[in-house]
Order: structure tokens, then C-alpha cells, then sequence
């Protein structure tokens, strides 16, 4: 008998203190809750302070980007990459290190190498990017990174990549016509000589 | 170099590693000063490895003598009460067993009171090739804290091994996962079923010569994806 | 009056059910309100983890072992670097160490909030689930601000970490744990001591420690059966045995020992020892330490094999490695602690009433990513 | 009331013209339209308070809406709208093993069921539809209905989780009716009278009068009335027939758009009716809780609906705070708590009024 009205006494003390919590909650809502009004604010990335000051300081994880003047196609992001989501096809550069106008391809990279490749293709399924940032490490040119943070001054930040058609999500970086430009070239040259 | 600056720089980094600095920066040729650096940056790190390495090897190769040892024990336990059970090739830190007498030898090991092994932890199965299959079985006791770690192999022909799903009710869902990925049958097992694939899959996905199915249920399996050779 | 011929009852709770925790389809057989007999069907969410592990080199493993248990990746990291580290014979610095300790502590509340938050929301209170998730998404900020991902990170590697920390860091955890500490008091009085949630939760689904040591179920639901078993204090690894820190078991304080009560108890306690480590491991970070320090430039594992466990939020997560001396695994196995946890399921699920066995469920903290892997 | 009302000031306009038949029919009708027009409109707006009350318990900011395009409005006012729309323009389906007349016939039924309570609810000293002399029997009988079409919504599914819901709720709703109508007995007691607006009368003459403060065994029977109608009417903690976690969405598991809607729409006007009847039995009902202060009739139904708001508000508190009871939990609380102290307070009403009145 002691135990019902105990039981009793436990279940009404416990409910109004749980009611006492949620009471609070209802008039401090403001000041604790995380929700962002999404189209209007934004991911606070830029306000965080993540501490940029350590050179290569790359730890954001958005879209990736390629910059395709420096690529040299050395191919380490694709053997990095865990998932296969990376596909570059290269050809011989007619001469090295040096510019060829016709398919845009810059002979120099901002480091300074001298490319003796040229990248005819530089897909990136974005649909199979597991984020893992493997890709970005081993690149001896820092030509591909996650956009955003402290490449932003680099590639503006861009993490709402929806696209309607699955294959959209397959960026190709090469230049357009590197392919075709490349191959009349060396059709020419040839003829040439 | 001349051999005065080599000395000088020798000099300088031997200085420099009992604490004194100065040595270094005193000195006046730019070039000289930097090479003492890295001179003084690269003696400091084989020192550190070499230290390192002292110790650590020191402490695991304890580890490893105190796990062979137990290991060695145990397997001598069961020689003794199991003759002819215990595979010639025994090696290191495991016992090799045979798959025969399989079940009473857990038995014996979960139920001894010297062994007490309670706990099955780990159960693997492995394709060693050339048509060996492996399965390993890390045992564990809550009540001595001492591990072993057993392996039993069997030929893809005839893959039986006896369950001990009766002697660890883990065991059930271990030997179901690993019947499932490498096909290696485990007699008297009461529920023996595929568990993470479906069951009408064909195959046994974790061995060596697995080869993906073409169609299932009559869908043909995509082998490239569209837009990507 | 005639006899009447009641038949037993057989549903399908799942693949798509609220209370089931992922994709897991469990068919159970029902007199009534009252479950006979469960039979946990697994495997929905299967990604041959193990076959992609035999085709990747050991590095590119590391994202793979993130996505099993979403919801403690820095631990599942964790449990792989420590083998691998074991298997190559390599020690990382003290800075590494106490790095990945702090990334662990915190992961392991971040999964217990979940973890004890959707235990509520199985029983109808919605309320503390949101407030939990409100404070995971504080550490999932400090997570980000670290290594840039906020689930799934890849942050821990072998022989050291992706990055360093950021500057800040130290001052942004501790703020939170500041903030975060009397909400764990909150959290228990709000859900844990309500007499309806007691009442739902003392007395039910009892799993006995020979039960539970029997069927390898390990990590706080064995801990609640009574047993004083962490491998981070019983064998440690990493830098554990630096701290000061209890490990919380079960007592069976509203009811039995091992029931349901105690599982939500023991999770919650082990979320302020977890505090306790952090700030201790806090305390004595390092100040200077190159995360790359020890990190092999080739990933090439002598010829053997290791089985290592360490503790993930979950329990006894043991990763077993077979090296053939190449670069790529010959074969990783992980032993995944849901795995053995939903197991158990049957034994001391069945019996009880329909809302009981989905409240049990919850209890055990299952995360069907790492159980069909 | 309202019926007599509007019959003769229409047989006054038009009794020549067509026969006091028809007369009474439109009688009867205008008002029921009126009452339609608003429940729907309080359904609105109690589905938005809920959503912002648990959104605010919950530390989250609720439905909001800011900027450019068709957003929900000023702090998200449109969203119940949106929510109404998006349910009339689901696709309605019937599972085509289901039993299909009584499929469709359950969300009509317990609509009536809640409508029909609504016609002896006094809003205020003239505003009745029917003014009943055993109008807070006919309350609590009409009330039932809604265990008949939960059943129905359950077997007619064919589903085992509509099922589990429709047996569920069966139990609950026959055994919640106890306690419920036993602690009302308390208010039947002081006042003498079934008619509701006699019951208000009673208490006019500010808050002392009201039958909660009458003597203290009141607040407690008002207690157990308003947990038990919290389980009529199928709110967290007492949930099960719906409980989300467990049967998915119990005997509205098959219902979709329109015909889920009145479920939904039929649970919140059961709140209504049920706090309103705690409003006018134990709250003094239209009156004001000051002897002379905003007494007049027009404030006599905001006062009326203010009560009963905040009685709803409460349900709402605690649903956001609570978790669900097991069915077995159920029936315990009910028969072994509710029932003997709702006995035990009428006996204790009784001796009080025998010694003190």
C-alpha cells in the first residue's frame, strides 16, 4: 500500500518536473536551438574559426575543383582515390613545357614545372565522391582541392551541387577540344614532316 | 667543403645536442650555419629513432615471447588431452587444429578451469588459395584475461568444420556470416543460413576466385557505368 | 463455451519500420500483444566492406571503415590505426595519441546522445531526442572545424592524423563542454528519472551476464549486465591508461541488473566519464608534435596477421588483419560489436510485450550500418 | 438555444412563404455550417500552436518563413494551410485487399462522432446549439463513437499494425470512459443538474465559485478527468493506438490525403470537446474568473474558448514532454489508480457537501 501511493507520489513529482524542463525549453527556444533558415543563412563556415594560419590548411570538405593549368597528370589523385571516382587520359606533349594556344593548354604551371603531359581528360563523378580527401594530399601541384574555406580564393565555395540528371554530376575538368586539338596537331605535324 | 668548416660544424652540432645553441648560431658563414642545422636536426632524429626503437623492440618482442608462451602452453594442454588433434605446422602465436575433433576440444577449453575460455571474440573466415580454406577462431576468457587465437583448415572440396555454435552462442551468427562470404560448412550447426546476403545469391563472395554474377533475378549486372569506360 | 483456437501471429517489423534503427527486418511471432519468438533478418544494408577492403590499398581503407558506423567514425578509425599501427610496429607521438583520444571521447558522446535519444524516441519521448541531437551537432561542429567533414571524417590515419588541430580548438571543446556538462543533468532528469520511463524500462528485457558474455555482447550493454569490462582501462591502447576515469556498470538501481534502465544509465554515465577524459586529455595535450611524424610513406605491413580490439561506442569492435606483405590486405575483417549485440535480440527479447521488445531494441544501441557492413 | 434563435427570427421573415418544416431544417443546418467553419479554422489553428509549442520545447525555431517565394509565411502562419492543401490534394488510396465500405465509412464516423459533441458545448450564456438537459451525458455517450470507427479503421485495413492500433485503442477508450465519466459525477453532484448550462450557472460569481475550488476533492477528480480524456482522445502519453514508434502509424496506417485528414482533424476536435467540458464542468465555463469584470456575453465566449485553450495548450506541454505507457501500463493506471480515487472522491464530494454545506 505504502509502494501505490509512492508509486503515485514518484509519477505526478517526476511528470511536473519534466514539465518544469520542458517549460523552459518552450520560453529559452531562441537561445539554444541550431537551425539555420537555410536559403537565407548559410553553412557559418567563413565566421568559424578554424585557423587558417597553417600553410595547406585544407580542411574543408565541399566540391571538388580542378585547376587544369596546373595539372601536370601525374595521376596520383586516381590512385588515391578509394572509391575510382577520378578518370584522367593523357597524351605526350608535343613539345615540353611550352604553351600551346590552339588547345589552351599552358606549358607551365604556377610552381614552375614544366609539363611534359597533356591532360585530354579529367573527369570527376561526383555522384561516387566518397569526401574522403585522399585526392588532395599527394598532388605535388595542389591543383585539385575541395572548394570553399581557405581555397576560396581560389574557387568560391559551392556545396549545393544538385543537378537534375545524374550524369550532370560527372564534371569534366579538361579543356574542351584538348582531345580533338591534340590529335589534329599531331595529325598536322606529321603530315608536316 | 674544407675540412676546417666540417670540423667546425661537427663541433658545433655535438655542442648544440647537450643544450647549448649558441655553438650554432654563433657561427658567422650564412651557409655554414644552415648546414650545421640540418646536420644537428638529422643526428637529433637518428638518436631519437635509435632510442625508440631500443625500447619498443624490447617491449614487444616481451609481448610476443609472454603470447607464445601461453599460446605454447595451451597448445600442449591440448596434445595432452586431444592426441593427433593438433596440425603439425603449429606456428607462433596460434594453434592449429584439425577440424575433427573440433567441437569436444571447445569444449574442453570454454569449460577447464585453468583455460576458462568464455568469450569467442572473433570468428574469421580466410581463402588461403590453392584451394585452402581457413577458419580462424580468437578466443578470449573474462575471467584470466588470456587470449588464443585458433586456425583450422579445410579443403574447398570438402569444407566441414564442426559448429560450436552450442559452445558460444555467438558462434551462430559468426559461422552464418562466414558460411555466407567463404562457403565453408560448419556440421551441426541448427540455423545455418545465408545472413547478410540474400539467400538465393550465388557464390561465395570472399573467396579468391569469386566471380560477380552476371544477371540476378534476371537483371543484367551493370559491369560499366553509363558515360565513364 | 467452446475452445477457443488462437494461432499465433506472424509480423514483419521492418525493413521499413520508425523504431528499427537503419533497414533490419525482424519477424516476429505474436500471441496477442506478446512476442514469442524474434528472428532478426540482416544484411539490407550490406556493402561488402570486406571485399572492397581486399581491392583498396590500407590507406584508402580508413573512408571505408567511417561509413559502417556512421555514428562513431573517429572510433572506427580509431580501432583501425591502432592495428595496423600494432601490425607495422609503429608509434606515433604523444601529440597523435592524445589527439585521437580527444576525438574518441567526443565521438563516443556524440554517439551515446543518438544512441540514448532514439531509446527515448522508441518510447514515444520525442522531446529529449531533439535536445540530444541539438548537442551532437555541437560536437559534429567541433569535429568539422578539425578535419572539415562533420560524419563521416577519415580524419585518423595510420601513423598520424589528416590535419593538426586548428588554433582554437582546445577553447572551442572546452566551451562546450562547459555548456554541455549540467545538459547531461538535464537529459537525466527530463527522460531518465521520469516515472514513466522507468516504468517502461526497470524489470524489462534482462539480459544476465552469462547471457551476455556468452552471445559476445560487449561495450555498455555488458557493462550494464554487472560486468566491469572496458578495454580501454582492462587492456589498454593508445594513451588510456594516462587517465583517470571510472567505468560505469550497471546495478540495477530502478530494477533488475541488466535491464533496459540500466543500459540508458550506463550510456549516460559513461557520457560524463568521457567528459572527465577529455578535459584530462585536454590538460595534458602536448603543445608541439608533428601529426605526421611517424606516418610510413609506404603503407607495406610485414607478412602476418593481427586481431585488435579497442572500444568503440558500442563495444568490443576488433578488427582482424591478414597482410601478405603487399600493399593491399590480403583480408580485413571487422568484428563489429552491433553485430553481436542484435544477436542476443531473440533471447532476451522474447517473451515480452510488443512495445517492450522495440524499447529492448533500442536499448542495445544497434547502428545497422555496422552490423551488415 | 441558437436553433430557436435563428427559427424565429427566420419564421418571422419567412414563415409565409414556405411551411415552418423546411424552416427548421435550414435551422438546423445554418449552425452545424457555422460549427464546420469552425472546427476547421480551430484545427488550424491548434495545429500551428502545436507545431510552434513543440518546436520551442524541442530548441528548434518551427515552421518559418522568410524572403523571396512561396515560403509559409510570416513565422511559418501559412503552414497549417499548406499542411490542409497538401492533404486534400494526396492521392487517396484504398488497399485493394481492405474491406471497402467500412474503410471509407471510418474517418466519417469519427468525424461525427467529434461534430456531433460539439452541438451541446455551451460558448457562452446564449450561444448553444442544443441546449440539452442531459447535455453532459449525451457528451460523454457521443463521445464513444470514436472507439467504434477506430475499430472499423483498424479491421477494415487489413493490416496487422491497423489491427494491433484498433484493439489498442478499443481497450483504452472502454476503460478511459470509467473514470472519466465517474469523476464528472463529482460536477453532476454540486451542481444537481446534467444540462451544462445549468452546471455554468452554478458557478457564476467569480473564481471561488467554480466547482475546482468547491472543496478538495474536486481538483482531483478535475485531475483524473483530464488525464483520462487525454487518453480518450489519444495523446502522447497515452498514444498507443497510434504510437509511431511501435505501429507505425496504427489504424491510420492505410488512411491517406483527405480521409487521414479526418483523423487528424476529428483527434483535435476531441481535445476541444474534451478540455471545453473540463472548461465548463470544473472551470466555470463562459464566466469570468473576476465577479464583474469582462462579464458580458461577448466575453463570455472568449473566455469560454481561453480555457479551453489553455487546457489544450497543457495536452500539448505534456505530449512534448512525456513518453508513451505500455498497454499493459494502460490499463493498470486506469483500473488500479483512476478508478478507485474517482470512487473514492465521490464519496469524499459526498460526506464534504453532507458536512459543510
Amino acid at each position: 500500500m505504502k509502494r501505490y501511493f509512492l508509486d503515485i507520489y514518484e509519477s505526478i513529482s517526476s511528470i511536473l518536473g519534466g514539465m518544469g524542463i520542458t517549460l523552459v525549453h518552450l520560453f529559452r527556444a531562441r537561445n539554444d536551438n541550431v537551425t539555420l533558415q537555410y536559403p537565407e543563412e548559410k553553412w557559418p563556415r567563413p565566421e568559424r574559426n578554424i585557423g587558417f594560419d597553417h600553410s595547406n590548411y585544407n580542411v574543408i570538405r565541399s566540391r571538388l575543383h580542378v585547376d587544369m593549368d596546373d595539372c601536370i597528370g601525374c595521376l596520383k589523385c586516381e590512385r588515391a582515390c578509394p572509391v575510382d571516382c577520378i578518370k584522367i587520359v593523357t597524351e605526350k606533349a608535343p613539345t615540353r613545357g611550352e604553351d600551346i594556344k590552339a588547345i589552351r593548354h599552358k606549358g607551365i604551371t604556377s610552381n614552375g614545372t614544366r609539363k611534359a603531359l597533356v591532360v585530354t581528360r579529367f573527369d570527376i563523378d561526383m555522384s561516387e565522391c566518397c569526401y574522403c580527401n585522399l585526392c588532395t594530399y599527394p598532388c605535388p601541384e595542389e591543383c585539385i582541392y575541395m572548394t570553399g574555406g581557405p581555397n576560396a580564393k581560389k574557387h568560391p565555395i559551392d556545396y549545393e551541387f544538385s543537378e537534375p540528371d545524374r550524369n550532370d554530376l560527372i564534371y569534366r575538368f579538361a579543356k574542351q577540344g584538348t582531345k580533338e586539338g591534340l590529335e589534329k596537331m599531331n595529325a598536322e605535324h606529321e603530315a608536316g614532316t | 667543403m674544407s675540412e676546417d668548416k666540417e670540423k667546425m660544424i661537427s663541433e658545433a652540432v655535438e655542442k648544440a645536442l647537450q643544450g647549448d645553441m649558441d655553438a650554432i648560431n654563433n657561427i658567422e658563414d650564412r651557409i655554414t650555419r644552415s648546414k650545421a642545422k640540418a646536420a644537428l636536426a638529422k643526428a637529433k632524429r637518428t638518436r631519437k629513432t635509435e632510442e625508440a626503437s631500443s625500447e619498443e623492440s624490447e617491449i614487444s618482442e616481451a609481448k610476443v615471447e609472454e603470447k607464445l608462451n601461453f599460446s605454447q602452453n595451451v597448445c600442449k594442454k591440448i596434445a595432452e588431452k586431444f592426441p593427433e588433434s593438433i596440425d603439425k605446422e603449429q606456428n607462433k602465436d596460434w594453434i592449429q587444429l584439425k577440424p575433427e575433433n573440433w567441437l569436444e576440444i571447445a569444449k574442453w577449453l570454454k569449460s577447464n578451469e585453468s583455460l576458462y575460455f568464455d568469450s569467442l571474440q572473433c570468428n574469421t573466415g580466410l581463402d588461403l588459395g590453392e584451394g585452402i580454406l581457413e577458419s580462424r577462431y580468437n578466443l578470449h576468457s573474462m575471467k584470466h584475461l588470456h587470449k588464443i587465437e585458433i586456425r583450422i583448415k579445410v579443403s574447398v572440396e570438402k569444407p566441414d568444420i564442426p559448429s560450436v555454435e552450442e559452445v558460444w552462442r555467438v558462434a551462430d551468427w559468426f559461422e552464418r556470416e562466414t558460411y555466407d562470404m567463404f562457403g565453408i560448412n560448419f556440421i551441426g550447426h541448427r540455423d545455418l543460413r545465408r545472413i547478410l546476403l540474400p539467400d538465393d545469391w550465388e557464390g561465395w563472395p570472399l573467396r579468391k576466385d569469386y566471380e560477380e554474377q552476371e544477371t540476378y533475378h534476371g537483371i543484367v549486372v551493370p559491369k560499366v557505368k553509363e558515360g565513364w569506360e | 463455451m467452446g475452445v477457443v483456437h488462437a494461432q499465433e501471429m506472424v509480423l514483419n517489423i521492418g525493413p521499413q519500420h520508425p523504431a528499427t534503427h537503419g533497414v533490419l527486418r525482424l519477424q516476429v511471432k505474436t500471441d496477442g500483444e506478446v512476442i514469442s519468438e524474434i528472428t532478426p533478418y540482416i544484411g539490407y544494408l550490406h556493402r561488402c566492406f570486406e571485399k572492397h577492403c581486399e581491392n583498396v590499398t590500407y590507406e584508402q581503407v580508413i573512408p571505408f571503415t567511417d561509413r559502417c558506423d556512421y555514428l562513431a567514425s573517429m572510433t572506427m578509425n580509431f580501432g583501425y590505426v591502432v592495428a595496423m599501427e600494432e601490425l607495422m610496429d609503429i608509434k606515433v607521438n604523444d601529440r597523435v595519441e592524445y589527439i585521437r583520444v580527444i576525438m574518441a571521447e567526443l565521438q563516443r558522446i556524440a554517439s551515446h546522445l543518438l544512441g540514448i535519444g532514439a531509446f527515448g524516441l522508441d518510447l514515444g519521448a520525442f522531446t529529449p531526442f531533439l535536445h540530444m541531437l541539438r548537442d551532437r551537432e555541437r560536437i559534429l561542429d567541433i569535429f568539422e572545424m578539425t578535419c572539415g567533414a562533420r560524419l563521416l571524417y577519415n580524419y585518423m590515419w595510420v601513423g598520424g592524423l589528416s590535419h593538426d588541430l586548428p588554433t582554437g580548438f582546445v577553447e572551442a571543446t572546452l566551451h562546450f563542454l562547459d555548456y554541455f556538462e549540467p545538459k547531461v543533468d538535464e537529459f537525466e532528469n527530463l527522460l531518465g528519472h521520469n516515472k514513466i520511463f522507468v516504468e517502461r524500462t526497470a524489470d524489462i528485457g534482462i539480459m544476465p551476464a552469462e547471457v551476455a558474455i556468452n552471445y559476445g555482447v560487449t561495450g555498455p550493454n555488458l557493462r550494464a549486465s554487472g560486468i566491469n569490462w572496458d578495454l580501454r582501462n582492462d587492456d589498454p591502447y593508445s594513451v588510456y591508461d594516462r587517465f583517470d576515469f571510472e567505468v560505469p556498470i550497471g546495478d540495477g538501481r530502478k530494477g533488475t541488473v541488466g535491464d533496459c534502465w540500466d543500459r540508458f544509465y550506463v550510456r549516460v554515465c559513461e557520457i560524463r566519464e568521457s567528459i572527465k577524459i577529455v578535459r584530462q586529455a585536454l590538460d595534458q595535450l602536448p603543445k608541439t608534435g608533428d601529426v605526421h611524424q611517424s606516418m610510413p610513406k609506404k603503407i607495406r605491413p610485414p607478412k602476418g596477421s593481427i586481431y585488435r580490439r579497442t572500444e568503440s561506442p558500442r563495444g568490443d569492435l576488433g578488427y582482424y588483419i591478414e597482410s601478405d606483405g603487399s600493399d593491399i590486405p590480403y583480408r580485413v575483417k571487422m568484428r563489429s560489436p552491433a553485430f553481436t549485440a542484435l544477436s542476443v535480440l531473440n533471447e532476451i527479447g522474447s517473451g515480452w510485450l510488443m512495445s517492450d521488445v522495440l524499447g529492448i531494441l533500442g536499448s542495445l544501441d544497434i547502428v545497422l550500418g555496422e552490423i551488415d557492413r | 438555444m441558437t436553433v430557436d434563435i435563428i427559427f424565429d427570427f427566420f419564421s418571422e421573415l419567412l414563415a409565409d412563404f414556405i411551411g415552418t418544416g423546411p424552416l427548421l431544417v435550414m435551422a438546423m443546418l445554418l449552425p452545424c455550417l457555422l460549427l464546420f467553419g469552425f472546427i476547421t479554422v480551430y484545427a488550424l489553428i491548434v495545429i500551428y500552436t502545436e507545431l510552434k509549442v513543440s518546436s520551442f520545447i524541442q530548441d528548434k525555431v518551427g515552421p518559418m518563413g522568410q524572403g523571396v517565394g512561396l515560403h509559409a509565411g510570416k513565422w511559418g502562419l501559412l503552414q497549417p494551410i499548406a499542411d490542409a492543401l497538401k492533404l486534400l490534394l494526396k492521392e487517396d488510396i484504398i488497399p485493394s485487399s481492405a474491406d471497402k465500405p467500412l474503410f471509407v465509412l471510418a474517418p466519417f464516423m469519427i468525424f461525427i462522432g467529434a461534430f456531433i459533441s460539439f452541438i451541446a458545448l455551451p460558448f457562452g450564456e446564449s450561444i448553444i446549439i442544443a441546449d440539452l438537459n442531459i447535455g453532459i451525458f449525451y457528451i460523454l455517450g457521443v463521445g464513444s463513437i470514436a472507439v467504434l470507427s477506430i475499430i472499423l479503421a483498424g479491421w477494415s485495413s487489413n493490416n496487422k499494425w491497423s489491427l494491433y492500433g484498433g484493439m489498442r485503442s478499443a481497450a483504452q477508450i472502454v476503460s478511459y470512459e470509467i473514470p472519466a465519466g465517474l469523476s464528472l459525477i463529482v460536477v453532476i453532484m454540486l451542481a444537481g443538474t446534467l444540462n451544462m448550462q445549468d452546471i455554468i450557472q452554478y458557478q457564476a460569481g467569480g473564481v471561488f465559485n467554480w466547482i475546482l475550488f468547491d472543496n478538495p476533492f474536486v481538483p482531483i477528480a478535475f485531475v483524473v478527468y483530464f488525464i483520462s480524456a487525454m487518453a480518450e482522445t489519444n495523446r502522447t502519453p497515452f498514444d498507443l493506438p497510434e504510437s509511431e514508434s511501435e505501429l507505425v502509424a496504427g489504424f491510420a496506417t492505410e488512411y491517406s490525403g483527405m480521409r487521414y485528414a479526418f483523423f487528424f482533424l476529428s483527434e483535435y476536435a476531441n481535445m476541444f470537446v474534451v478540455s471545453a467540458v473540463a472548461a465548463a464542468g470544473f472551470l466555470g465555463g463562459w464566466h469570468s474568473p473576476i465577479l464583474g469584470i469582462l462579464d458580458s456575453p461577448a466575453w463570455g465566449v472568449f473566455w469560454m474558448i481561453s480555457k479551453t485553450f489553455f487546457l489544450i495548450f497543457i495536452m500539448i506541454w505534456l505530449r512534448w514532454t512525456l513518453p508513451r505507457l505500455r498497454v499493459d501500463q494502460l490499463m493498470n493506471v486506469c483500473w488500479k489508480v483512476f478508478l478507485p480515487i474517482a470512487l473514492v472522491n465521490i464519496f469524499g464530494v459526498a460526506i464534504w457537501t453532507v458536512i459543510f454545506n
